[in-house]
């Protein structure tokens, strides 16, 4: 590894996920890297987060000593709640989700295929403890996925794959990746380079992905 | 900023067209959303699927939208209107289509419809003419029909207080069908008697959360139904 | 017709019923003379009263000058509301139906079989808008159904009948009717008598009856 | 006088059997009944199958329930415990059987198990192996799969107020699955923060109507699961 600053990093995926959602926008975000989305709100923009445990209006963590066990997010973390804000009970909040109510939501991945399929809740591996939460009716009921991911897993394997070999969340759900490599959005013709982090090259994407992948589409 | 109010009533219905499936809230009188009636009866919408409890009361609000030949199918439980004769002269004359639908599966309908639940099963109707046709299915020893979900182009509904953002509380029995039909719209067009800061509203008793509501009219004064029907008063 | 009290009133049928209603039911009253049940709560008893358009914890009709256009029962006549009430919407309120919630419902009829169909909604006839309300849920999902209903039609005609003409709102439902001549039980052999009115003569409950009558068991 | 409280969890929770199925509030710790959870794990019964959404968190609460060998087979949507193996350890050893259910048919399932709704169809797991050996019916040319409703002998609840009729109000996330929960068991059995008098609730702004509770005590200072695990309690 060398000094030099090659691809993305979390709080700039996170930003660059942030910038493509509109203004407006019922957003629900994963845990992990696609909380960091709420720190990135682009200027003049405002969105409403929604979280799968009964809260609209969601507000930054709370400053140290603040937080309240009884006011946490999906990932039961401390929470605020901004003025104008809401509470109400799981099936009200699945409502939302399943509903179709949820413009965008924001999740972490294990594979990407390249129609779009999404596998983030088990390996399938025998021993395994399956835990699904809320991510497969995220991916039923939200009218548009973004993923936030790395490009590859810790040993380097791809994690943007012709067909998933770990169980599927949803099929066809995906729309646009956001990884420390590129934004790939997922067309009817498979993986499409949209945007190369600063010091990756096209073919430096294609190494590290299991698929086909179009280059930048000339404008 | 996000900000779901609309200075008139005129604006806030204008885009509803010809053919379009409106749900209306309100339980009788209570509830009803009768100025944003109106301004449909002005707007001029035609061949309207309309979605109430009831069919309106006396010469005003859904009644007189009925009387206005601009519906052409009504759903609902009870199509009985207080005081008037519109509907039964209009359906007598095969001018109007009816849907039958119990009270509570006309709700959970609805309901189903905001929760994207397309379909589901009730012992509501089974062994009775109203399920003649549809699917029963015997589910731990007891007979069920399969009912499907309702959604609609726009709701109109009416509230006690709202927010910019579109969060609104109601006022006692005027609650009724109107927080589920705000989930099951494609547009919702709320009036409300008050329209308060945000932050005005206190978040554990928000019933209907802004998600579900896209534009919010105030109507400091509305109408009471009853009484313009007491005046003898036809809408327009 | 003499001046003599031969049967029962609307009143003492309301009575009757209310007598059996356990202490502490939740309790659902039809349009007409089930309202009526709610004046008589035998001493020591509490029922809580719900209605279908959103609220439990119903009280008496207002004061006049009182009315609330925007609080009314399912009959759209003004009511109050009682300490320890709440309202809901119509989602939430036929939960309580259909769930199985309530205790008893007291409806009317228009016809009663032996087995307990009832038919309260429509006549059928051509020309006549069917109006099915609340009814059918309330059947399919109250634990106790009462019917409280004159014994005959205007025309004499009886209600209590083999089998319904009319069409049902629910078939084996009812299990207990109070008319102004008897208390009738639906019981798997059929009608029986319960107890009969002030001045009321089997035989005449049976000559108004289209059905076979069971006589009272002795005790 | 109709009076739902009880004066200690011991009596409140006395009559639940082996085999039970019981259904517990709570998403993580907000909400977690943990009081009645802990009389629950006193009283001794055992081969519960239990409805929760996670799986409890160090060795308190639910953890401990699980720990303590009574639940013979959990229903969650996220098996895993914070600062805890107790659930993976029995899982892995076959000694706890798991149904894993997505986090909204959960709550759907409860809800509908609670309004009279014994199955409904819904889009989430289609094309998943959470579908496998499931019916998948074509709506309006999208693929659902056919859920059942869930109800369970007796709830165990978290509220912030109470009154003697069992009307409740909730605190801001710690009401997520109890409101659901109250209407789909038998019996269900509340821990409230506060008792208040009957009046003291604002009919607009109760969240559980009575008419879904059987029994309310009274905890005024509920432990906090976070707080016994960083204390590294284990109970009892």
């Amino acid at each position: 590894m060398t000094g030099c600053i090659n691809g993305w990093t979390r709080e700039q995926m996170a930003m660059r996920a942030a910038r493509d959602i509109p203004d407006g926008s019922y957003v629900n975000l994963g845990i992990g890297i696609p909380e960091l989305v709420a720190k990135f709100v682009p200027d003049g923009r405002e969105f409403i987060y929604h979280t799968e445990n009964g809260l609209l209006g969601m507000g930054p963590e709370p400053a140290p000593g603040e937080e309240d066990s009884e006011l946490i997010n999906a990932g039961k973390k401390a929470v605020t709640a901004l003025p104008g804000a809401s509470f109400f009970h799981h099936g009200d909040s699945f409502t939302m989700i399943r509903g179709g109510h949820i413009d965008v939501c924001v999740l972490g991945a294990m594979q990407i295929s390249q129609h779009g399929d999404l596998a983030n809740w088990s390996t399938g591996a025998k021993g395994a403890i399956p835990a699904v939460g809320g991510a497969m009716d995220l991916v039923a009921g939200v009218k548009t996925i973004f993923v936030i991911s790395q490009h590859t897993t810790k040993n380097g394997a791809a994690k943007l794959v012709e067909k998933c070999s770990y169980p599927l969340t949803g099929k066809q759900v995906v729309t646009r990746i956001f990884s420390d490599l590129a934004i790939i959005d997922v067309t009817p013709e498979g993986f499409r380079v949209r945007e190369l982090a600063p010091g990756i090259g096209f073919e430096e994407v294609c190494a590290k992905t299991d698929a086909p992948l179009l280059p930048l589409e000339e404008t | 900023m996000i900000n779901k109010v609309i200075s008139s009533i005129a604006s806030a219905v204008k885009d509803i067209p010809d053919g379009a499936t409106v749900m209306i809230g309100g339980f009788g009188e209570a509830g009803s959303p009768t100025a944003l009636i109106h301004g449909l009866i002005d707007q001029g919408a035609k061949e309207l699927t309309v979605i109430n409890n009831n069919t309106g009361n006396g010469e005003v609000g859904l009644a007189a939208l009925i009387a206005s030949g601009r519906v052409k199918k009504m759903i609902c439980s009870y199509p009985r209107s207080s005081h008037s004769k519109v509907f039964p002269d209009l359906y007598r004359a095969g001018e109007i289509m009816l849907e039958i639908v119990p009270q509570g599966t006309l709700a959970e309908r609805i309901r189903a419809g905001g929760a994207g639940i397309p379909a589901f099963y009730t012992a509501t109707t089974v062994n009775t003419p109203l399920a003649e046709g549809k699917e029963i299915r015997r589910i731990d020893g007891r007979d069920y029909v399969l009912e499907y979900g309702l959604k609609a182009d726009y709701a109109l509904i009416k509230c006690e207080k709202a927010d910019r953002l579109g969060n609104l509380i109601y006022n006692k029995t005027a609650r009724n069908f109107n927080p589920i039909m705000c989930t099951a719209a494609n547009i919702t067009i709320v009036q409300a008697r008050k329209i308060v800061d945000v932050g005005g509203l206190e978040p554990e008793n928000v019933i209907t959360p802004n998600i579900f509501v896209n534009r919010v009219v105030e109507v400091a004064n509305p109408v009471i139904e009853s009484d313009l029907v007491a005046e003898g008063i036809s809408y327009p």
